[in-house]
């Protein structure tokens, strides 16, 4: 199925731009996403910490994508 | 009152000030982040923020709901700033009300603690030579 | 940066603020004080300040020495107003600002604690039919 | 001796005047003006404390006064 990308931060530079879409296995969830990123941008494994949301909320590792769902990689953030 | 923007013009104190008092407050306490000139003894010339608004604004909306449940406050205002800024400017206010003095300390450590770790916000520092993500690798 | 300031005239946030900020900086805190409306449920209508202003100030400043000496605080501002009050004015505001933000909170709170021992200042509270002098009796 | 006392807030009522002379026995230290004080005025006794400053500075029980010394009486302050 296709999933849809959004990133922020150094997420934007790892991945090389805002969005774009993946195609992933079925069934797949948050943490398979996570595996599948490390994997194909190793930049990710040095990170402090990597976290997803959808629909405007953080969701854990064991949470289920469907096609067509927008995740948004959030990197460790830093404001204040 | 719960006052919560995020602008990519110059936040002001006195408006945040503004937002929360109360002549039911005792107490009202303000935190001002500020741009710092250097980080780790290395010169910052520019900061750039950047945010994923929609879920930043429901991050602090739940801060602010902690701060009501929590510490009984009477108003808040949290206003960040994205985009471009200098040395000196201002990235973060935050202004709370209550009742009795204590709780407004300890509600507004509280939201600039919290802020900092679940607040979808990133800064850029930028170096004479070189930029750098803050907080992205350990 | 030690701006230490009793004063007959309504006090203003701003300024307060202003004259702590600097590019050095992490944070400012700022503690505002508010005349409430109510002490125990009952109504407040007016407030007098009354201050031994030479010693008050003495008293303020070593407030200010220690928070230099415990918190390393970049600057201090401490602005304490008498004489007559409305409800919702401000009778005290005191702004500080450190390198890093955890001081600015701990230092803040110490000036307001600290003052509000030691500081000869005397709050009268006056009520629909009566006054009181705030603290005087146990 | 003579003494001067300066009054203020509660003080300033109980004695009903910002300033007065009194006359104390040699020797007299801040101590014994406290119980001088709370004789002559039953109303300091109901006070939460009472504190005395000499050249704008809090003094304790054992400072020593001398001829013409200006105390300022210092009731529970409560400012802020």
């Amino acid at each position: 199925m296709k999933i849809k990308l959004v990133t922020f931060g150094i997420a934007k530079e790892i991945i090389g731009a805002p969005e774009c879409n993946l195609e992933v296995k079925v069934p797949c969830n948050i943490g398979d996403l996570k595996q599948i990123l490390m994997t194909q941008y190793q930049e990710f494994k040095k990170l402090q910490s990597i976290k997803f949301a959808i629909n405007e909320n953080y969701q854990e590792d064991h949470f289920l994508l469907h096609e067509g769902d927008e995740v948004v990689i959030i990197p460790p953030v830093s404001g204040g | 009152m719960r006052d919560i923007q995020i602008l990519e013009t110059p936040l002001n104190t006195q408006s945040c000030h503004d937002a929360v008092a109360d002549p039911a407050a005792g107490g009202i306490v303000v935190f001002v982040g500020v741009v710092r000139n250097q980080t780790k003894s290395r010169k910052v010339v520019q900061l750039v923020f950047e945010s994923y608004v929609p879920m930043a604004l429901k991050e602090i909306d739940k801060i602010a709901d902690t701060l009501y449940q929590k510490w009984g406050i009477l108003h808040v205002s949290i206003h960040h700033r994205i985009g471009v800024l200098e040395i000196g400017e201002i990235p973060v206010i935050i202004a709370v009300s209550t009742p009795h003095r204590q709780a407004a300390f300890e509600a507004c450590q509280y939201a600039i603690d919290t802020l900092k770790k679940t607040v979808p916000i990133w800064k850029k520092e930028i170096f004479e030579n070189g930029t750098v993500w803050v907080s992205a690798h350990p």
